[in-house]
């Protein structure tokens, strides 16, 4: 299991204050999911290209990303040009694709992809337990922010105790098969992994009873805003908000 | 309590758990008793109850019959243990189950924080402490990133960070390379605390200790040597 | 079963963050901070758990498991989902942030459901009607989820209604294999560690 | 492959784990050969390959140089080993991995309901080896329950269950009391499979094998005798 894939650089984007990647994230998003005039998304997708680009990361490994992100989107392309009112364009024994939606599937597309990249570029540059710090710098309830950080440290300790399961069941000559016996072991492996995790959750209360825990839980870590943070803060949000006014306001 | 200088009596200490199917009681009648700068080595096969002696120990599990006596007070509750816990630093035999915060430095200003320090005491002791024990470097790393080892060293020093009297070391160098041992051997032998170590490692269990006890058929008993304790592992 | 950013229409994409709004605050108003490292190990458990792929005729697929979760977590599944989801989000890419409301809302609400109609019967003595009644919990989680998925397509747009109803047809075979894991993996749990369906009603 | 008799065959292999920072190679350019037959005994230092060593032989890790011939084939990809895992049967080093199932006969029935046997023989396959083992009351209770011996024996169980020609064990003793050590020392000898055992357990060794190799530095050496072999442990 790897975290932090692409959160090892040394990129501006890497480097910068995580709360001002959180909000212009957020921004970004929120703009590019409700518009729909071509202009706003061309813009969306220029500034998602030039975030990539400054944040350095490997194309392939993006692609590759997309690629899996994109499945839905193609089961999209599937349907909608044929089920979009609109005027004809052309037809498929009897399905008929509108102008109409093909632009709109296009569109969704044009804009999911913005999307993902910028989250990319933006949100993982930074390390998980990173942006949780910063979210709960943010006012994000604390619990939620705890809650995120035990999962995540015991991801990667229960994926290997999963691994050695699943090394168990191989070398009993397990092989998966669209029949009840696999999934009674499969579902037999989830449930000793469950059972697990809950023994273990017991032992990390009792480490933390030693440790003098008494039900509250502190959140150390501090972020200090530079000018490049502030300087590329107010970049990234003139333009979202040019892309805003493109959306609803220029041309109208 | 009749003697100031024992600070660890277990009395005819009794316990089984419930789940287990073969009735028979995981430790039996033991009498156990460390005193002020011990140096005690406890060796036992798998499953003879060194670690079901050190919760007990802490109040983290409760004798079926007995008295536990720490630092002269009989403790029966779970508020008689929260003192224990503060004077006693256990480092629990899973290090994955010790280090629960995201980072090495929280984990290791957990401990402080709970005992009421500030922010900035606690942060100020972790960097001491990191310091004192050559981790510096790790301030600020994650800790599901650490290497098996690695992660034993940042265990022992959020219970050092503690600052407790005595230590209580369930199995520290399982899956430790040769010079992380070295370095735990150094840590312990150059601090001048009172401890008590569970370990398979005589080689290890012979430069740390002094004191040898053998824990079989739910019982602890003193040996004059560690070439006394038959071959266990 | 992810809805990609740039689909849904603002109505939608706001309910749903509304909606998970209140399901987490419920969530966290039960999990006080004793039980949070609970929670997470087992949240993570099932996040693990989501990755195995599971074979299903010539292709394969991935379990969902949000029944079993919601026996196991009571109204605890909607934060818990919330970050499985945000990390899916971060650490793979699938979903996004502003569909995370949604997102969260399709998976945790038939958990929940799940936790107040079969929370209590799939513990029951008869090993028959427990054994049913984990399957359809399985089952009908899925298919929950899948009507959900469904309506916030078809509230964004008209012409989603002929890819909305493939999605749920073509969920109904992951709904069979549900149930039947969930089914199995009950009957495990009932024997090796009740206590762990226990959680819910304690933490209720 | 140019000998029939030899089973094992590991050619020049090397291996290292990416994660390891320390960049040596745990295996290095390591041959070892097994003949059918063979008893062998493996000794080596904690952290000096053993397990990796086995894990390779199963396909459960890949070699990042040389060849594994196991019954005259080389295997290279995942489905060459499906053969090699029906024939050559790995007891872990640590039962908690192996156990999965909720029962122990629904966890011995699983090898032979793989290799294609149905409901009722895989049930009489389990029923009649675990009265051979001694075990048969053991058909009904829960395997997270038992006990680290208990465990231990089961796992085997699991392991010849699947009646391979192979045995190869991974410190089958730790954990383990004299009682169980016995009796495993009994299923084995009495048993005439080919069996490679790696231990710390030299007692137990020199009672069930009679070819003794030492792993460290990345190799595997032969010695005439187990005491030709420093202690390790
Ligand atoms: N939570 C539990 N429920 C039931 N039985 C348990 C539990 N924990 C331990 N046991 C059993 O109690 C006995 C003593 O276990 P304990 O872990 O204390 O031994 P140990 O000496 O620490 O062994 P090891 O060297 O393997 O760490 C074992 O037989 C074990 O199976
Ligand atoms: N998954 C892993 N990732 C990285 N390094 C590993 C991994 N597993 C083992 N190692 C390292 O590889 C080396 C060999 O480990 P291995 O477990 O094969 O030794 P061993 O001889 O079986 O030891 P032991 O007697 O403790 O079982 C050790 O240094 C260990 O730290
Ligand atoms: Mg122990
Ligand atoms: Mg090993």
């Amino acid at each position: 299991m790897h975290i932090d894939n692409f959160a090892s650089g040394d990129s501006l984007l890497h480097r910068l204050d995580p709360r001002v990647k959180i909000i212009a994230a957020m921004f970004f998003s929120v703009i590019v999911a409700v518009a729909d005039r071509p202009l706003c998304l061309a813009a969306a997708i220029c500034f998602s290209l030039a975030l990539l680009l400054i944040a350095r990361l490997s194309i392939r490994e993006v692609l590759l990303r997309l690629l899996a992100v994109n499945a839905f989107i193609f089961f999209l392309w599937l349907f909608l040009p044929f089920t979009y009112g609109g005027e004809k364009l052309f037809s498929l024994g009897p399905l008929t694709a509108t102008r109409e939606g093909i632009i709109y599937v296009f569109q969704i597309t044009v804009k999911s992809n913005a999307i993902v990249v910028a989250l990319i570029a933006l949100l993982g540059t930074t390390p998980i337990i990173t942006l949780g710090h910063a979210l709960g710098h943010l006012r994000v309830p604390s619990k939620l922010i705890h809650l995120l950080f035990f999962t995540v440290r015991y991801l990667q300790v229960l994926h290997l105790e999963y691994d050695r399961l699943r090394a168990a069941m191989r070398i009993r000559a397990f092989r998966p098969g669209t029949n009840l016996h696999t999934y009674r072991s499969l579902a037999y492996l989830i449930g000793m992994l469950l059972v697990k995790s809950f023994d273990r959750a017991e032992r990390i209360r009792k480490a933390m009873l030693c440790r003098g825990f008494h039900g509250e839980f502190y959140l150390l870590s501090h972020f200090e805003l530079e000018r490049i943070d502030l300087v590329m803060f107010l970049i990234m949000m003139v333009v979202v908000g040019g892309m805003a006014s493109l959306q609803w306001i220029i041309l109208k | 309590m009749d003697n100031p200088e024992v600070i660890i009596d277990l009395k005819s200490v009794s316990f089984g758990y419930d789940g287990n199917q073969s009735q028979r009681p995981v430790l039996h009648a033991l009498n156990f008793r460390v005193r002020r700068g011990d140096r005690v080595g406890l060796i036992g096969p798998n499953g003879s109850g060194k670690t079901t002696l050190f919760h007990l120990l802490m109040g983290l599990l409760q004798p079926t019959q007995g008295e536990i006596v720490v630092f002269g007070k009989k403790r029966q509750h779970e508020k008689d243990f929260r003192e224990v816990r503060e004077k006693i630093g256990l480092l629990f035999q899973d290090s994955d189950d010790q280090l629960f915060c995201p980072t090495v430095a929280e984990d290791v200003a957990f401990g402080p924080l709970n005992l009421g320090k500030s922010q900035e005491e606690a942060l100020e002791i972790t960097r001491q402490l990191l310091r004192s024990l050559a981790l510096e470097e790790f301030e600020n790393r994650l800790t599901y990133k650490l290497s098996g080892g690695e992660k034993r060293l940042i265990s022992l020093a959020t219970v050092l960070a503690m600052k407790p009297e005595v230590l209580v070391l369930d199995e520290p160098t399982t899956g430790l390379d040769e010079d992380t041992v070295e370095r735990l051997i150094q840590i312990l032998t150059s601090s001048n605390l009172t401890y008590v170590i569970a370990s398979h490692n005589r080689d290890f269990l012979s430069k740390t200790t002094d004191i040898f006890y053998h824990l079989g058929g739910g019982k602890v008993e003193r040996r004059p040597n560690i070439s006394a304790i038959r071959q266990v592992c | 079963m992810h809805i990609s950013e740039g689909v849904l229409s603002p109505p939608v994409l706001v309910a749903g963050a509304a909606l998970t709004a209140a399901g987490v605050a419920m969530g966290l108003r039960k999990m006080d901070n004793e039980k949070i490292p609970r929670v997470a190990v087992l949240t993570a458990a099932f996040f693990v758990a989501s990755l195995i792929r599971v074979p299903l005729g010539p292709s394969s697929v991935h379990l969902i498991l949000n029944g079993l979760l919601g026996l196991v977590l009571g109204w605890a599944a909607f934060p818990a989902i919330l970050v499985g989801l945000a990390l899916q989000a971060i650490l793979f890419q699938f979903g996004g942030l502003t569909t995370l409301g949604a997102n969260t809302f399709i998976m945790a609400a038939p958990a929940v459901l799940c936790y107040y109609l079969f929370g209590r019967s799939v513990t029951s003595k008869h090993p028959g009607v427990a054994t049913t009644l984990a399957f359809v919990c399985g089952f009908s989680a899925v298919l929950f989820s899948a009507l959900l998925l469904a309506a916030c397509l078809v509230f964004t747009g008209e012409s989603f209604l002929h890819a909305a109803r493939i999605l749920v047809l073509a969920h109904l075979p992951v709904m069979f294999l549900e149930g039947l894991v969930v089914a199995f993996c009950l009957a495990f749990l009932m024997k090796v560690k009740p206590e762990l369906l226990g959680v819910t009603h304690a933490a209720g």
